[in-house]
């Protein structure tokens, strides 16, 4: 065995902190180390021809390289050694920077560490056997989870690449929170003029077949094959005889039901087309209101409806599509108010939410774009806006900044002021958060063009005072306290994940933060990859982000999953359980532990019989391995000789 | 084996890939300071680690042996973790059995995003083997019976 | 209904300038077949300024209270005090979650407290233990006149975390309590906002201010009086009123009770036993409609037939009108 | 109970299979020892007395391929449950023949009460006395007095599965919370005392491996990771370490499948309690995940399934 | 200098313990209920009443034996090149084991055969056993399953100890068989023994009469090579053999070693531990062949070994010394001298 050891400076983030020289000093000194040196960048261009070119003079046959975390390099420094002719499994690494370097100051005592750790890394990867990838086919198609301005845009440019797309929305509509705006900042240009006709080419697209009020039930196999099932939830409506023609909606008796669209701005009726703009523009029953099931009887609809489409019976229903790759756009939701008792935590009408003045502003919502407060439909002339309504607040468990609400409430209180040319904005903020193109000239506009009158702090209570709300605020700048008799107050929910976020992310086997936001493969350099193969993200699933920011995560997405299609065959990961056919005593015990089903019977010549792995269905996670009594059953590259090889290093009595 | 500082004690860390490792890692990137008793091993699943690695690591020196893996629900693998709570929880009620504090073992589940979580965790467990101190492993009987 | 024993600690204001407080709650509880235990040799609870200088030394004031309570073999203490309340609860739950601190503290008393002890305001222990209904069952006298802002003031309900009671920005216990013994209460927002009280010596202008604002929203809300829980509360809304009125030129004349005050009158308890006489803005004018819930009912009914009669009568005279 | 019930039953059951696994006297009165029945004339060998200790049982695994008939006590019983649990036979290729049993006898105790003389003859009475002759003499014991630990708190005296049964069934008069007695006891013991007790034990080992294979559960056998290389678990050396961690890969590897036959305790030839830690494991399991092994042929053994809302699982703080 | 002595039963406990001021002292002790040979201390509870579990063989042939210790020295400049340091472990200290059974030190003298009297003999075992003085002790009573006296033994014999005791009324009586042997009559509290002669005489006659014979009145006879080779004899008499080790772990006189290397890093020590033929790993190969892959296989190598390759090798000697542990302590209480009867042919 002769062990190459490179110990990389990363400049001083390593060798800041530990005494690189020392730790390759010692290296050469343990049994099995032919060659080992200290590299200021081994990443490098040069640093990596230093190992390629040892492993040559030096005659090298296992590398250890410690350096960063191998989440990091790993597969950078197993390409290193491949091109260099040996098996990219005979690479083990150190991660002296991450675990090391960058969270301890005492630097003998991480030097002490990193010495143990490289030696570790050592007595590993002399164990290290050679390892073969199989190749298997990738179904060529994409899932689009939530069909927001991310999910359709990376929709539109999978199709248009070519390859067939499958898009769940779980409303009855697409379109997401953006189908919802009235204007867009900075260039208050119509949200949905824009949006509609992107809505338009996802319906009539021939490689995107559209699943709306459905949801993804299930998820199951592994990058370039996936089987997923579609629920698609009950409307009570025939899609394919309903001509969205409107007139059930109409006649529907029904006529406080939730409007969920407008977030519940004004009711709507039981049966319902979310909003005229709708894609599939489709009726659909809501039964927590609708009479004929909450009363049992009524049936206007079903008698109104000229194709008969009405169908009091549906039941949800399972589809299942295959895919090879899966770009989760799932969107955001919003805080509840219910966590602003000090701003009345919803009891008052006239306290209401950005995204509801959104409805009011717009011409197709409820007041067909009259700003009419909702205690008593009149117009207000002063109106409040409240920025970070939960946004950086621990104490609402929410420390991160919702991103684009500065932005929204600038548009808002220029849209106020063209609306209701007699009023006056407030607006009460924390900083003010521009730093998109042309954003901040447009914060400013809002100042000085049209008014509006911004006050840095915060509002600590809203009351109301006859017909008004007063709003109770400080100025900091000032250093007083501020009182404002509002007519209105609008505040700025935090944007929070997606409700059902975790559940998602728990079906996709990806990972997720403290709040819901799904965690990419690395912050700067993977920002649209998950660390599970072939699910991507896009738009504000991943954090808060506007529309340019999700659009262009949309097309990336898309980008990544064509780059993935590219080729006809993926090679599996060979570092997968496989079983010693001598020892195997036929217990079968893996096959009960399996989570995937990777592990079958198989009768040997003379009937004896043995566990097998099915290597493209196994995925590595090594429970049958800690199953297995005999040991006969070892996940390659973590066998239990490898982990063992660690542990015995550093403990010995 | 090198020198060890005497102030160090010996602490074995088992992370699952995904998750507990990816939160150590991002300890690190955000700078979050943690004593440097603990060694870590990396696993790609908690299901991975069979309980026999703690038993053994306890027996050969180890004053304390940390396990993390993705929080329930959230495993890379589906249901590596839900096996390993089985098995992690069984060893944690038969180690007093034999005599050896369980404090010396702890399992938890921290995801690739919980920095200062990780960071906590070390540095309570740290500070906990300190408390109990050095574990004597079993004294070496003349040989041979 | 099986009789309830609690510890019950008074504190330094229900001896003095709080004596109604004391007075009513003692009775109002006795009606509803509450056994009070005082704790013998009780001290300062603590929210004196000693908690603005040494943490450790104000929990020990509270703890050497809890301590007595303790060995008193009573689990539960209940406390009219809102200030008191919130002294005990922070002790009990700091040494609770911190085991240096319970040492510190412990150092420092006789006989350590062990943490046995929950502490609960009169409010809670009407509101959830006793009940509404068991509240609503002692009544007797209704209060045709009054409409009353119930105020909880600053600490009852917040920090939630300490407190851990009622809605901390939107409570309503006092509310529903009142509503039970057959009361009007207002829609009332200012429940929460600061007295001033705390700044009743160095900063008296600003007390004013805020008392006013108090007070001018309590009117708005359209009621007619105001209903406390808290002495500091009690004594800064009604002893200030004068000084408001002087400074703000307004003319202000609420009566400021305490809700236990108001559920005694409701039990047929006299002004007097109750410390109504004490209270500085008199509420002698609004409580002399009271009378019988028997009498009310009467008085309905007579009112109802009267309409009734009055309606047939208009009725009458329109036919009447009609046929000429 | 008798043994001509048995005999009649076994001429029956031989008929249908290759071989029938019972009882036949040993090298002295005191040790029965398990037989192979293929001939009929072997029938007369067999026996059925308190001396009959062996789990029968443990034999089916290796017998995969045959149709056997087998002999099984009540705690041996369990033993077939937990094969049918984790697949290890095919229970149409097994015949049970149950035996109620009230109890058998410890031969280390029988021993220990005549002084370790040559046993010349073991006489069971029927009011339950047990009659031993030695060379020093007779010496009259009760059944009580000489059984296994595991006897007195058993609670399946009948087999829980059989396709016959050699005698009326037994109910057990035991209650099932003293099964876990000497766990808790032990467990009130102080952590260095549980320590020095069990380095005191082990250390006797001298790694034969009776218990293992004696154990009708070690399914590894000559598989077993205490003697391989690959993976290495542990060495050969014969140090208190490595025994330590031989017996905790036994125990470990039995956590939620031990059936508490106590065969391996019986046959360790250095007299360490060795199922005393499968019990504390069992104790757990049954806490736990209420689970008990070889009672109930539909149950799952809990390291190979889980729950995801654990509920008797606790997080840990530190 | 006398050849025997005496020492009464009260001044037994005072002779052991000056003994083992000098020389490192194991005696059979009761653990539990197990009886054990260990090193003397005055905490232990010395049991002579009965055979000890295991025989002492461990003493001169210990279970494990770190034959020696290397360590891989590199220089750093030089990193290609690895020096091995050895260390070999030889220094044994003088040894007395008191208490061993004829059975048991007849064992020993199975085992100088192959690792002393030969050309090359083995210094370790050699090296032990030169240092180590055996005391045995004579039978009070025979144990379930022994049948020494079928093998050629007694339960007084004399064969491979160095000093033989018998118990006798007042205490006991010490006959010294070697120069070793009369070293330990020189231990405190040892007194003439001439008058105890006759007694010692008659208790060694009682007890040879009471041990059995398991192979009846013609005795040991010899193998039937027809029954040895036959298959379906041996699966029949040990389909109840469970494949454990412990019949050769306890026995006296079963003397297989493995070899193997134990390395951590740059340290690591090559050992030699006991082996034992009924184990499947005892015969695997490098290449997973294994030629005896079944137990009766094994078993069958077990019993030919006792009775007939070393006795065709050792001038007719047996490899056994009938002590009955492999029957006593055997699982399912399988009987060698059933089997090795039932070779013997009709």
């Amino acid at each position: 065995m002769r062990v190459g050891v490179f110990i990389c400076h990363c400049g001083s983030n390593i060798a800041g902190t530990i005494d690189v020289a020392k730790v390759a000093a010692e290296m050469r000194k343990v049994p099995g180390v032919a060659f080992a040196t200290n590299y200021m960048y081994t990443c490098s261009e040069p640093g990596q021809d230093e190992i390629k070119e040892a492993i040559k003079r030096e005659k090298l046959n296992r590398i250890v390289v410690a350096a960063c975390s191998p989440r990091m390099h790993e597969l950078t420094f197993r390409r290193t050694i491949e091109k260099a002719g040996l098996n990219r499994y005979f690479l083990e690494m150190a991660n002296i920077r991450e675990h090391i370097s960058w969270i301890g100051l005492d630097k003998e005592a991480n030097t002490n560490k990193a010495i143990e750790s490289v030696k570790m890394a050592v007595a590993k990867a002399m164990n290290n056997k050679p390892l073969y990838s199989q190749s298997f086919k990738v179904n060529k198609r994409v899932l689009v989870i939530g069909g927001g301005v991310a999910g359709m845009q990376a929709a539109l440019d999978c199709a248009d690449g070519g390859l067939e797309v499958i898009l769940v929305e779980k409303s009855p509509s697409v379109g997401g929170m953006m189908a919802r705006l009235d204007k867009t900042f900075p260039t208050i240009d119509c949200s949905i003029c824009i949006l509609g006709p992107k809505m338009v080419d996802v319906a009539q697209h021939d490689k995107i077949k559209l699943y709306a009020y459905s949801e993804v039930d299930d998820i199951k196999g592994y990058v370039g094959n996936y089987q997923i099932k579609i629920k698609k939830k009950a409307t009570y409506v025939d899609w394919v005889k309903c001509t969205g023609c409107g007139a059930c909606m109409e006649k529907c008796p029904a006529k406080n039901s939730y409007d969920h669209f407008n977030f519940g701005v004004a009711p709507t009726r039981a049966i319902n087309i979310p909003f005229p703009q709708a894609i599939p523009k489709k009726a659909k029953i809501d039964p927590n209101y609708c009479r004929q099931f909450v009363k049992g009887k009524c049936g206007v609809c079903a008698k109104i409806c000229p194709t008969g489409a009405i169908n009091y019976e549906m039941q949800d229903e399972i589809i299942t599509e295959d895919v090879g790759a899966i770009i989760v756009a799932s969107g955001y939701g919003l805080v509840d108010m219910d966590k602003f008792p000090e701003y009345g935590a919803g009891r008052y009408p006239d306290v209401i939410t950005g995204i509801q003045y959104e409805r009011l502003l717009n011409a197709s919502g409820p007041t067909e774009g009259h700003i009419l407060r909702p205690s008593d439909k009149t117009e207000p002339k002063t109106v409040v806006f409240v920025s970070c309504a939960g946004s950086r607040d621990k104490s609402c468990g929410i420390p991160y900044c919702s991103n684009f609400c500065c932005m929204y409430i600038a548009k808002q209180a220029i849209l106020t002021k063209d609306h209701i040319p007699d009023s006056q904005s407030y607006v009460f903020y924390m900083d003010i958060r521009s730093p998109g193109k042309g954003y901040d000239e447009f914060t400013r506009r809002a100042q000085e063009d049209y008014g509006a009158k911004y006050v840095r702090g915060r509002v600590s209570r809203i009351y109301p005072k006859g017909k008004k709300m007063v709003v109770v605020g400080a100025d900091t700048l000032l250093g007083t306290q501020v009182e404002v008799e509002a007519d209105l107050v609008v505040l700025a929910t935090a944007v929070t994940a997606a409700p059902g976020a975790p559940q998602l992310a728990e079906k996709l086997h990806i990972s997720y933060d403290t709040f819901g936001f799904y965690v990419e493969g690395h912050p700067k350099l993977r920002p649209v990859e998950t660390n599970t193969a072939g699910v991507y993200l896009a738009g504000c699933a991943q954090g808060p982000k506007d529309i340019p920011a999700s659009v262009g995560q949309g097309s990336a997405a898309a980008s990544k999953v064509q780059a993935l299609f590219s080729k006809d065959m993926l090679e599996s990961d060979p570092a997968v359980a496989k079983v010693n056919e001598n020892t195997c005593v036929g217990c079968l015990k893996c096959i009960m532990t399996c989570p995937f089903g990777a592990v079958k019977e198989k009768e040997l010549r003379g009937g004896r019989i043995v566990a097998n792995v099915i290597e493209t269905v196994c995925a590595g996670c090594g429970v049958c391995t800690a199953t297995c009594p005999c040991g006969a059953i070892q996940l390659s590259h973590f066998t239990d000789n490898q982990l063992l090889a660690e542990v015995n290093t550093i403990c010995q009595k | 084996m090198s020198e060890i500082a005497p102030k160090e004690l010996r602490i074995v860390g088992f992370l699952c890939n995904w998750c507990s490792y990816g939160g150590a890692d991002t300890a690190g990137v955000s700078r979050f300071r943690q004593p440097t008793d603990l060694r870590i091993i990396r696993v790609p699943c908690s299901g991975r680690v069979d309980p026999l690695f703690i038993v053994k690591a306890l027996l050969n020196g180890a004053d304390g042996v940390l396990v993390s893996g993705c929080h329930p629900r959230d495993c890379h693998y589906t249901d590596g973790n839900f096996y390993a709570r089985r098995r992690l929880e069984m060893l944690k009620q038969l180690l007093p059995y034999l005599g050896i504090d369980e404090k010396r073992f702890h399992y938890t589940w921290i995801s690739a995003s919980e920095g200062q979580r990780w960071q906590k965790t070390v540095t309570d467990f740290t500070n906990q083997i300190h408390k109990l101190g050095p574990l004597h492993s079993t004294t070496e009987a003349h040989s041979g019976s | 209904m099986a009789e309830r024993e609690y510890a019950y600690y008074s504190g330094c204001s229900l001896e003095g300038t709080a004596v109604e407080y004391d007075m009513s709650m003692k009775l109002v509880l006795e009606a509803l077949d509450v056994n009070l235990k005082e704790p013998e040799d009780w001290s300062c609870c603590g929210s004196t300024p000693a908690h603005t200088v040494d943490h450790v030394l104000a929990a020990a004031l509270a703890a050497r209270n809890l301590s007595i309570i303790e060995k008193m073999g009573t689990d539960t203490v209940t406390v009219p005090c809102p200030s008191c309340l919130s002294a005990f609860k922070r002790a009990h739950l700091g040494m609770a979650g911190d085991a240096s601190f319970k040492d510190q503290v412990n150092d420092l008393i006789d006989e350590p407290y062990n943490g046995g002890v929950i502490s609960k305001s009169t409010l809670q222990i009407m509101y959830e233990d006793i009940g509404l209904e068991e509240v609503a069952k002692k009544v007797t006298h209704a209060l045709p006149d009054l409409v009353v802002a119930p105020y909880y003031g600053c600490i009852l309900t917040r920090p939630p975390e300490i407190a851990q009671f009622d809605d901390p920005e939107n409570p309503v216990s006092m509310d529903k309590i009142l509503e039970a013994v057959g009361v009007k209460v207002s829609s009332f927002v200012f429940k929460l906002e600061c007295c001033g009280a705390a700044f009743g010596v160095p900063k008296r202008d600003m007390v004013n201010r805020l008392t006013a604002k108090v007070l001018s929203m309590a009117l708005d809300s359209g009621a007619n009086c105001i209903a406390v829980a808290c002495p500091l509360c009690q004594q800064n809304l009604d002893l200030r009123q004068s000084q408001v009125n002087a400074l703000m030129g307004t003319n202000y004349n609420i009566p400021i009770l305490y809700f236990s005050q108001i559920v005694g009158l409701t039990y047929g308890l006299t002004p007097k036993e109750l410390g109504i006489d004490k209270l500085i803005v008199s509420a002698d004018d609004l409580i002399r409609s009271r009378i019988t819930v028997e009498e009310l009912a009467q008085n309905k009914a007579a009112a109802e037939a009267e309409e009734k009669a009055r309606k047939a009568k208009q009725k009458e005279d329109k036919t009447k009108t009609e046929e000429t | 109970m008798g043994p001509e019930k048995m005999k009649e039953i076994i001429t029956d059951v031989l008929k249908d299979v290759d071989v029938v696994i019972g009882y036949k006297q040993g090298f002295d009165k005191l040790h029965a020892t398990p037989c192979f029945i293929n001939k009929a004339e072997q029938i007369e060998e067999i026996i059925w007395s308190p001396v009959c200790v062996q789990n029968l049982a443990s034999f089916l695994p290796s017998l995969k391929a045959k149709k056997v008939g087998v002999v099984v006590k009540g705690c041996d019983s369990r033993t077939i449950v937990q094969y049918m649990q984790e697949g290890l036979i095919d229970r149409s290729k097994v015949v049970v023949v149950g035996i109620p049993c009230t109890g058998v006898v410890s031969v280390k105790k029988v021993l220990d009460k005549v002084n370790h003389q040559p046993i010349e003859d073991v006489v069971f009475e029927a009011d339950g006395a047990i009659l031993v002759k030695t060379p020093a003499g007779e010496t009259k014991l009760s059944l009580a007095d000489v059984s296994p630990d595991k006897c007195s708190t058993c609670l399946y005296p009948t087999p829980v599965v059989y396709d016959h049964l050699a005698a009326e069934p037994i109910k057990s008069v035991k209650a099932p919370e003293d099964v876990y007695k000497d766990v808790e006891e032990f467990e009130g013991k102080s952590l260095e005392e549980r320590k020095v007790y069990w380095e005191k034990e082990f250390d006797r080992c001298i790694r034969c491996y009776a218990c293992r294979n004696a154990c009708p559960m070690c399914v590894c056998q000559d598989s077993c990771i205490a003697e391989s290389r690959d993976p290495h678990w542990i060495s050969q050396k014969s140090n208190l370490s490595e025994k330590f961690m031989f017996h905790m890969i036994h125990s470990i590897h039995l956590a939620g499948r031990c059936v508490e036959c106590g065969e391996c305790e019986r046959v360790c030839p250095m007299g360490i309690p060795v199922n005393a830690l499968k019990k504390k494991l069992n104790h757990d399991m049954k806490a736990l995940y209420n689970y008990e092994p070889g009672v109930n042929p539909e149950d799952k053994p809990p390291m190979y399934t889980f729950s995801v809302e654990e509920k008797k699982i606790e997080e840990h703080k530190l | 200098m006398a050849d025997t002595g005496f020492i009464p039963k009260e001044k037994w406990g005072a002779f052991i313990e000056g003994l083992s001021t000098k020389a490192q002292v194991y005696v059979p002790c009761l653990e539990g209920d197990t009886v054990l040979f260990r090193p003397f201390g005055k905490e232990k509870t010395l049991c002579f009443e009965r055979p000890a579990n295991s025989p002492p063989k461990s003493v001169i042939f210990p279970q494990s034996d770190t034959l020696f210790s290397f360590t891989f020295i590199k220089d750093p400049d030089n990193p290609q090149k690895t020096e091995v340091e050895l260390k070999e472990h030889l220094d044994f200290p003088k040894t007395i084991v008191i208490g061993s059974r004829p059975c048991d030190a007849k064992g020993f003298t199975v085992y100088d055969r192959p690792y002393t009297e030969t050309d090359t003999p083995d210094p370790y075992y050699k090296g032990r056993r030169e240092k180590t003085t055996i005391v045995t002790m004579t039978c009070n009573s025979p144990s379930a399953g022994c049948f020494c006296t079928a093998v050629g033994g007694s339960p007084a014999d004399k064969e491979g100890s160095d000093a033989l005791i018998t118990e006798v009324e007042k205490g006991y009586f010490i006959e010294a068989l070697t120069e070793k042997g009369k070293e330990i009559l020189q231990g405190p509290g040892v007194e003439d023994g001439k008058a105890y002669q006759g007694d010692a005489t008659k208790k060694q006659e009682a007890v040879h009469s009471m041990v059995k014979n398991p192979f009846g009145p013609k005795g040991l006879g010899k193998v039937s090579p027809e029954l040895f080779d036959n298959d379906e004899f041996w699966d029949n008499a040990v389909s109840k053999c469970v494949s454990c080790g412990a019949c050769t772990y306890l026995c006296p006189t079963c003397y297989c070693f493995n070899i193997t290397d134990e390395q951590t890093s740059d340290k690591g020590e090559r050992i030699r531990t006991w082996d034992g033929c009924m184990y499947v790993h005892f015969t695997l190969e490098a290449s997973g062949h294994n030629p005896r892959p079944t137990k009766f296989q094994r078993f069958k190598n077990r019993v030919g070994h006792k009775f007939s390759f070393y006795p065709e090798k050792y001038n007719g000697v047996i490899a056994c010394c009938g002590c009955g542990r492999c029957i006593r302590y055997c699982p399912m209480s399988v009987d060698i001298s059933e089997i090795v009867s039932n070779l013997q042919g009709a």
